[in-house]
């Protein structure tokens, strides 16, 4: 292939540029001839240039599936995209140790759970628990952190509850399911909890799950998003600069009875 | 038809679990009995008759529960409160709970009419409930030989759309597409309701709310797609969580033909008070026994969470006590769907091998009982041409093994509920390989003492020294231990345990006796 | 779910309108989280909402695969929608055979190939030879048709020369292999020969080929187009009406000679 | 490693097919001894040096055989003519050709040299060019050494982008991702191209050209991916069409591994003409073998043509007569790689069965052959995600069977040739396939008298029967009867039949003679 223009990337299919997609879609009307047409006009509707409608099928019901090829010609300029996260460089469990928890006058206090009904503990367990999660310690295993996990189904009152008495520098939260965006209502809520008792200054608020991404839990007002594949290193790396940052020292070891 | 490949097995080792098993469940038993729980009462009071909710939506089993609890006056019975309160205040049942309901009446208020004339009016309205059932019964027993059903395994998927109403349309479209069993699945957090809610809903997360009127629209609709496509399409929901034995009354009424029913799932993934659970699974059990509702037991979970090849045992052993626990409450092995599930790790060199261990040695340990075998979801994820692959080899490993209850891959598992297209394309997957494999399991065997045989032989010896060291420590003490899915239970601990009540002399429940008579017995206690 | 607006249809996922698509493809971008986000501003810029990237792997030489699902606000207009296709109903073999063919007074000589350096013999062998394909006959089976059917890997040049030997009514030709788009080539040749040696007009000019529409070939000049799952009746009908419409007896048997 | 499940078979019947399709050969080596083709003296030339195009691209080889030929003199080979113009002209191989192609000089016009002086210069220039293709040889067996191999069934994919350069992209991603084998795809068309294209070329359908220089910089890239990855990967192309030999003079050059190469398959899905083919097929497995390099037949064409299961029988009848042809160009067995494919109709029942018993009968009747066993073609659709589970079943049908050479499907088979992610998509079906049922042959067994068994028995009494026919008329007549795909050639119909040349007295060609000198033979004639 000829050389890759980084500002115009477009898809490749099987030759620079092409701008080939693959698509499949259902549509609520009932399956033939003019059901493959609506498929096709969609794709156009879309910007997309030659649609291949390449198969349809009846979902019976009046719904009729659909797999599409097309080209599009729209394009992202690569050169000027940031990675959407929150630290730019991981640091290893040791390094952390090193240079940040063994340098603090005390000891941060991180708090973990799963909120609303999202009973999913596997994420938070893997990001917090001592064994961790493929080979990558949790953050119970820092030495110069106190990490406390509340496991799942943890309202969010409770959260605030025990954030307080706890005296958390950090809170980790957990949001699996995400159907019908329950994810959203209770990360809101929480954030808005915590801000209404005057918390949310002196905490590092985090939320982490298969689907969160850095930008929407900035978009939620929180400090920072991980997603799959996430370990604690990467997360413990975002806090304790994000502490250092804020000076934490400083909000005093029973911040919240002040 | 010819028999499907066997692995030889030692049946001293498989005898010996079963006795463990009957030891540890019978253990509990003394438990069960001396207890009561507010969803067994509740239930009781469902199916006397008590039906509806108050003007704050409050379902009126529960305030009427509430009522003889505060009163502290539980220990004898709802069935025998409603009794005298119908005797002394001349209403009939629903009336009388509407009273109760507004807070026109104090059901334990009331002047005592006496245990004999109570208990025979009581016993009147028991009769008619269980008549109820017993007819639901039939009806399907009718609609199965007027319609046939399609060949095992039944292809079971789920909908959970959160709306009742779609839910509805996903569930024909599913049936146009060769579908079996349809489960509807439940919102999060509805296990933790101390409540049934009521009424057509249309709000669930991740899964629709399991109501009574929900249920009583898919069985509906199910029946009218099934007479369509010439084959009954059996209807599943979630018999678990707090409200266990009430929804299995639901489901017994509306002709539900399985239920999700663990006994100890709901300790383990729910954090559900152990105390509460035991007793609750035992009534909600001795319901679908009588139901003629196939449960499914949920040792699936444990391999989503833990790993499966180390423990495959506990699953094994999972298993035995649910069987235990299942003929404790009257079921027929033919009820007794055991969990399983394809939940190797795709990296695992020969981890297909270790499957077809699995999913044989359950067939085989449990000739009588259908295994609902579940597949990948664990290591599913958003690569959704990968998932059809991993749904593929699940379907031969479920072809192979000759399992009944089979609950569908879908290629979106690792993202989220099912579209109404992963449905058709993963009963397309199952159809092709079940088809393309029909007697493929006829026509090889294992080799005698090869890896198959003898990873089989070790979960087998595994799962019988699990067992008995259960059956040493007691149960409660054992989850506490973390035997499970590695997740471990205080007997004090988790939610729900306000709700059990010790029974008190006198305690009065007209259902257990009459739901257990005349059911051989399959346990060994 | 509510009533399905016909003038408005969108994507269904799991409730009526929620617009969800699934789509993948590959960048030619080094894998990572730059690449992610190249995924996810490439999905923006075509107009998806939401765009989730649940799947992204390195394809290695600086590539990068995605899977992603999105939602579109387009929507067609359904009602408004015609199906794509050569004849709006198609007859069966005895019904062409009784209501048009017996009646012709000449038998039309209908000739097929596959043109160009295509060999895929099956389709135009599904479409002419007696034994037709999954149980339709194909049309040397029609009583009142003479049917020609010239095979594969034959040139364009070719075709015209049997078709003015044989006198033909209906050129049939097969496109199958469509990479490079080497068919638009092959089928504009054939097109523009006819027209040069002025047998267009006398002719009626099928395609078929699985990655035919109807649509392209009128683009092409053609007078229909024939995809996937065609039978022989379904063109069958098309050219004997077209045949009787365009008055074919009147060309006489030596056409061309003229 | 133990042994994989096997199938009882009449060994009888086997060697009865073996004796039939020796004879079929042996029948025609009359005519192929008999007969030269264009194509074989242009390959005599350029293993004698002649390369280059000239002004108007036509290829050299082609140019200077051409003018032989127009002159009546071929019969006698296109070795002696150049063997004569060079010590007549005094002029180097390329010098001379170049000459010859601008018309400046006729090679059959120059004074005679006498066939003694003219084979003594020949016959050095023949050894200079077998050791160059010894050294290729070598050269392999060095990186083989070196570098190790992937496991097997290894992974065989094809780039088909039409662009050299775009393909070698491709197919070193292909190789990050897995793969072990790489196909470059020809462009259509090629097949009936009279002469090779020369150069690089970035403009093909379907396919890229087979060009030399196209070899040599594929080649390269392989080397270099193969290095990184830590293991020799393998380069295909096509020995195919009317070119055949010439083609296979490149291959040998430029060290490809393997080559499709058929001795029908020409004639029955190009029209090619039969009598060409037989000859050019002999000579250019003479090079094949001589290079070590793997041939792959093509029977699986039958299948996506044909019914997979009505055809099975010449399917196998066609790979004993490609074993026997291949014998007689003096190749060891393990350089036959026979063609099946898995083209079973995905509705019918059980037809993985049917698929087992084909793919494992092959294996048994050709131990010391490699299969190429090549993907579902002909029932792959637009529904790329049903294709993931064809292709899934497929790769367990072949590490089931222990195939050795391993054509990936592809999910978009039916809808184009593959796209970069398509690759990497079927790639990782077949590994996670492989890696998860890695030991599944050897801990099973087929059911003796079963479906399996009874089904292959079935087959090779089918084909013994359908080669005995063949052997009775004789190839080229039962060709004309539609033997195989049920596609019917007559002896003189279809392309390149001009190319054909009697052999006159004093023929002279040094290369089969040196080819086969030292080689066992294998066949049975
Ligand atoms: C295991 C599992 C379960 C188990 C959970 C057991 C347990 N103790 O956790 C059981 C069986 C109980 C279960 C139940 C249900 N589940 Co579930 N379950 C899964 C499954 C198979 C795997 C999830 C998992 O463990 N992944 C492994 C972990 C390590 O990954 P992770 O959670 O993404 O975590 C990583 C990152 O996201 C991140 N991370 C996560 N949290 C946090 C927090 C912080 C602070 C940070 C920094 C990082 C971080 O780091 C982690 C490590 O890298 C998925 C499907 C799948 N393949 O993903 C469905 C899935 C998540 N479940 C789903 C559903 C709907 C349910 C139910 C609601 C279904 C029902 N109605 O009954 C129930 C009820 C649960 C409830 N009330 O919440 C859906 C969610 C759909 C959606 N998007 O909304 C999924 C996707 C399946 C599906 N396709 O339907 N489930
Ligand atoms: C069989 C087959 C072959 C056989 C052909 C044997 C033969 N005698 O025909 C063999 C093995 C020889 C072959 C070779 C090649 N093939 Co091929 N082949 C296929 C395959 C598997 C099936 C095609 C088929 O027979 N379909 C069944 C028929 C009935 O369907 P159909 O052609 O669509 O026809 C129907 C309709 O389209 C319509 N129709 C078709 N023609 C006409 C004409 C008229 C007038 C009308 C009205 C209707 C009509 O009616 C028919 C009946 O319903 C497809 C993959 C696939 N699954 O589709 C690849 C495929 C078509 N082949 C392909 C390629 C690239 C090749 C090669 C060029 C590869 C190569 N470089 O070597 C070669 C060379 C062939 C050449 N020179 O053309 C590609 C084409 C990609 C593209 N879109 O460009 C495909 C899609 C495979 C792939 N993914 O790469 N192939
Ligand atoms: C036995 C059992 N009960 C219940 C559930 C569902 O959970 P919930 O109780 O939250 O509806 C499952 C999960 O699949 C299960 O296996
Ligand atoms: C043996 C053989 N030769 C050649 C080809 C390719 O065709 P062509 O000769 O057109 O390149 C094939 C098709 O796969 C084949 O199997």
């Amino acid at each position: 292939m000829g050389e890759v223009d980084l500002s115009q990337v477009r898809p490749y299919g099987d030759s620079l540029d092409d701008g080939l997609v693959q698509l499949s879609f259902t549509l609520p009307v009932p399956f033939g001839g003019k059901a493959k047409e609506a498929a096709r006009q969609l794709s156009l509707g879309m910007g997309l240039l030659e649609p291949n409608v390449v198969h349809a099928a009846d979902l019976g019901e009046g719904f009729s599936f659909f797999v599409v090829y097309a080209r599009t010609p729209c394009s992202v300029d690569f050169d000027t995209l940031k990675a959407d996260r929150a630290a730019e460089t991981v640091m290893g469990k040791t390094e952390i140790e090193l240079h940040y928890l063994a340098k603090f006058r005390r000891k941060p206090v991180i708090l973990g759970a799963c909120i609303g009904t999202d009973a999913h503990t596997v994420g938070i367990d893997a990001i917090m628990n001592m064994k961790g999660y493929n080979g990558h310690k949790g953050l119970e295993a820092y030495h110069g952190l106190a990490a406390v996990n509340l496991g799942a189904q943890v309202s969010s009152e409770e959260v605030v509850v025990r954030a307080r008495e706890l005296n958390a520098d950090a809170i980790l939260v957990s949001q699996v399911v995400t159907q019908k965006n329950i994810h959203l209502a209770n990360l809101t809520r929480l954030a808005e909890l915590l801000e209404a008792e005057n918390m949310r200054e002196k905490t590092v608020l985090v939320v982490g799950g298969p689907r969160i991404s850095h930008r929407l839990a900035k978009e939620l007002g929180y400090d920072a998003g991980f997603g799959p594949g996430t370990y604690a290193e990467d997360v413990a790396t975002f806090v304790v600069q994000e502490l250092e940052r804020r000076n934490f020292i400083q909000w005093g070891e029973e911040k919240w009875k002040q | 038809m010819r028999e499907l490949a066997r692995l030889k097995l030692d049946q001293d080792l498989v005898d010996t679990a079963r006795t463990a098993a009957a030891k540890i469940v019978s253990d509990l038993k003394q438990h069960i009995d001396a207890h009561t729980t507010v969803s067994v009462e509740r239930s009781a009071l469902r199916l006397l008759g008590v039906d509806g909710v108050n003007r704050d939506g409050i379902p009126l089993p529960n305030v009427l529960v509430e009522q003889i609890q505060r009163r502290g006056k539980l220990g004898l019975g709802a069935a025998y409160w409603l009794g005298n309160a119908i005797l002394a205040s001349n209403l009939p049942v629903q009336p009388l709970a509407e009273a109760a309901g507004q807070g026109r009446l104090d059901i334990t208020g009331l002047a005592d009419q006496g245990e004999a004339r109570v208990q025979k009016l009581v016993e009147e309205l028991a009769v008619k409930a269980l008549g109820e059932i017993a007819s639901r019964r039939q009806e399907r027993e009718l609609l199965l030989r007027q319609l046939g059903e399609g060949p095992q395994p039944y292809l079971y998927v789920i909908v959970a759309t959160g709306n009742i109403y779609e839910d509805v349309i996903q569930a024909r479209a599913a049936v146009t597409q060769g579908a079996d069993i349809i489960a509807v699945i439940r919102s999060t957090g509805q296990s933790l309701l101390d409540y049934v809610p009521y009424g057509p809903t249309t709000e669930g997360f991740g899964g629709t709310f399991a109501t009574q009127e929900n249920f009583r629209i898919m069985r509906q609709a199910l029946d009218e797609a099934g007479s369509n496509a010439g084959r009954y399409i059996r209807l599943t929901n979630y018999c678990s969580g707090l409200c266990m034995p009430e929804i299995a009354v639901m489901g017994a009424l509306e002709r539900l033909d399985m239920m999700l029913n663990d006994s100890m799932y709901g300790i383990i993934f729910r954090d559900i008070n152990m105390q509460r659970t035991f007793v609750d699974q035992y009534f909600s059990r001795l319901i679908n026994a009588y139901a003629g509702i196939i449960i499914n037991t949920g040792e699936d979970n444990y391999l989503t969470t833990a790993d499966a090849v180390e423990e495959a045992h506990a699953v094994l052993a999972s298993q035995f006590i649910n069987e235990q626990f299942a003929f404790l409450s009257g079921m027929q092995p033919d009820q007794v769907g055991l969990g399983h599930a394809f939940e190797i790790n795709p990296e695992l060199e020969d981890g297909f091998l270790l499957e077809l261990a699995q999913a044989q040695l359950v067939r085989q340990i449990f000739p009588g009982s259908p295994v609902k075998y579940m597949p990948p979801t664990k290591f599913m994820t958003g690569n959704i041409f990968r998932g059809q692959v991993q749904d593929a080899l699940f379907n031969a490993a479920s072809i192979l093994t000759g399992q009944s209850i089979h609950l569908l891959g879908m290629l979106t598992e690792g993202i989220h509920t099912p579209l109404v297209m992963d449905r058709a394309l993963s009963i397309e997957n199952a159809r092709y390989v079940f088809r393309t494999m029909r007697h493929l399991g006829e026509e090889i065997s294992f080799r005698p003492g090869g890896r198959i045989e003898t990873r089989a032989g070790q979960v087998l010896a595994r799962a019988v020294t699990l067992l008995e060291e259960i059956a040493a420590a007691g149960l409660m003490q054992a989850i506490g231990r973390g035997v499970f899915a590695g997740i471990a239970r205080t007997p004090s601990g988790g939610k729900g345990l306000d709700g059990v009540i010790a029974k008190e002399p006198g305690y009065y429940n007209p259902f257990p006796a009459r739901m257990l008579a005349g059911r051989g017995s399959y346990g060994r206690g």
